[in-house]
């Protein structure tokens, strides 16, 4: 399990390819990257805000429960905080299985708790001024499909 | 004593990221009384319950948790990582 | 789009990093890479055969579904022939879209149907003999997930 | 005249990937059945038609299929891609 909370840039490519060639006997990796948008109205950045100390118990909480329930080869969740330009990369997170369910239920899962459940709070810099990015509802709800079921 | 931490808007409201506080509060809600009772910013910051969210030594939990032994408190929005 | 059918193996962290690299406000992309895995007894070589032609032509349809489908910026398949050995990488697909859900969903989508009606063939060359990989009725199944409903 | 291709199993059993058909079949159901009627090597091929897809001129479809037209008929176990 690797999780990475920085304020530099990470490289893409490079860490998705080494995440995929160090499993063995995986057949599936997926990996999720986050980018910031340009909005209408134009962006001049985005500032990430977060909570050191919890931010990174809180992720590994996260990819451990996700290792736990899909019995993962491996998971990686990579994190930026400050400040971050448009189409900048955000965050990634690279989750491999046996098989593609699997690696796509888990890296959803760690998408829709890191999105509501780790300690990042963003605010969006606009030409017309800042502002906090809202949390969804729909976020939110995106939890209730992890929610245990009986007889799971 | 304990340090009490504010993230987001609730730092902005609050006009400061963390402070020491020196408390009786058995509970969360007990603590943002004493807090709300301090000064107009505290009122504007914990203003709407709802819209806040509260972890104790690090762990999300909610108004009613006990404070008991904590050592730091911290009040913020919902999350908008990812 | 972009869609490959290649024997030769491709650079699946460059090309992630790429077409990562050339969206232009998108949230979200998603790459999915399948491995050879490593069986027990021994998978000595797999053998993908294909049809080439409609292969292309599949492909390419299914990702003009996705795009339509979810609005996406891009996707991407990559996918392999030939001989390949464990742990080789056999295939990727990626997308791009505004929002994650939409991202993952696509991707999810290209992989159901590439599964089960791109014309590939994969032929297991174990210690003790060869055998041609049998579909499997929940690769057939997953396919409902995508069916219309009403009012879609 | 059309060109038949088999692919996979199908290709082992029949011996042989592609292939010239002199046909008057109107469907792809009535090659398959002139095509059985040849030699036992197209029999075991073609032994159970559930086990097998069929595509015309690059196409998925059925057995029901016309063949009007057609200039290439390919058959071959379900896919197993990805």
């Amino acid at each position: 399990m690797d999780i990475r909370v920085q304020e530099s840039p990470f490289a893409f490519g490079a860490e998705a390819e080494a995440f995929a060639a160090r499993q063995r006997g995986m057949g599936a990796v997926v990996t999720f990257t986050g980018i910031v948008r340009d909005l209408p109205g134009g962006m001049a950045h985005m500032e990430i805000e977060h909570y050191p100390g919890m931010t990174e118990a809180a992720l590994r909480k996260i990819a451990e429960e996700a290792q736990a329930r899909w019995d993962l080869g491996d998971a990686l969740i990579i994190h930026r905080h400050g400040r971050l330009g448009p189409d900048e990369m955000i965050m990634m997170v690279a989750t491999a299985a046996r098989h593609r369910v699997a690696a796509f239920e888990a890296a959803e899962f760690l998408m829709d708790f890191l999105k509501s459940r780790a300690p990042f709070w963003k605010k969006e810099h606009l030409s017309e001024g800042a502002q906090w990015v809202a949390a969804k509802e729909e976020d939110e709800a995106a939890l209730d499909r992890w929610a245990p079921k009986e007889g799971a | 004593m304990m340090d009490v931490l504010y993230f987001a808007w609730v730092r902005e409201r609050v006009g400061l990221p963390k402070e020491r506080v020196e408390t009786g509060a058995a509970t969360v809600r007990e603590l943002v009384a004493e807090l709300k009772a301090r000064e107009p910013r505290y009122e504007a910051a914990f203003a709407d319950e709802g819209a806040l969210r509260v972890a104790v030594d690090q762990e999300l939990t909610d108004f009613d948790a006990s404070l008991t032994g904590a050592r730091e408190v911290a009040f913020f929005p919902p999350m908008t990582g990812g």
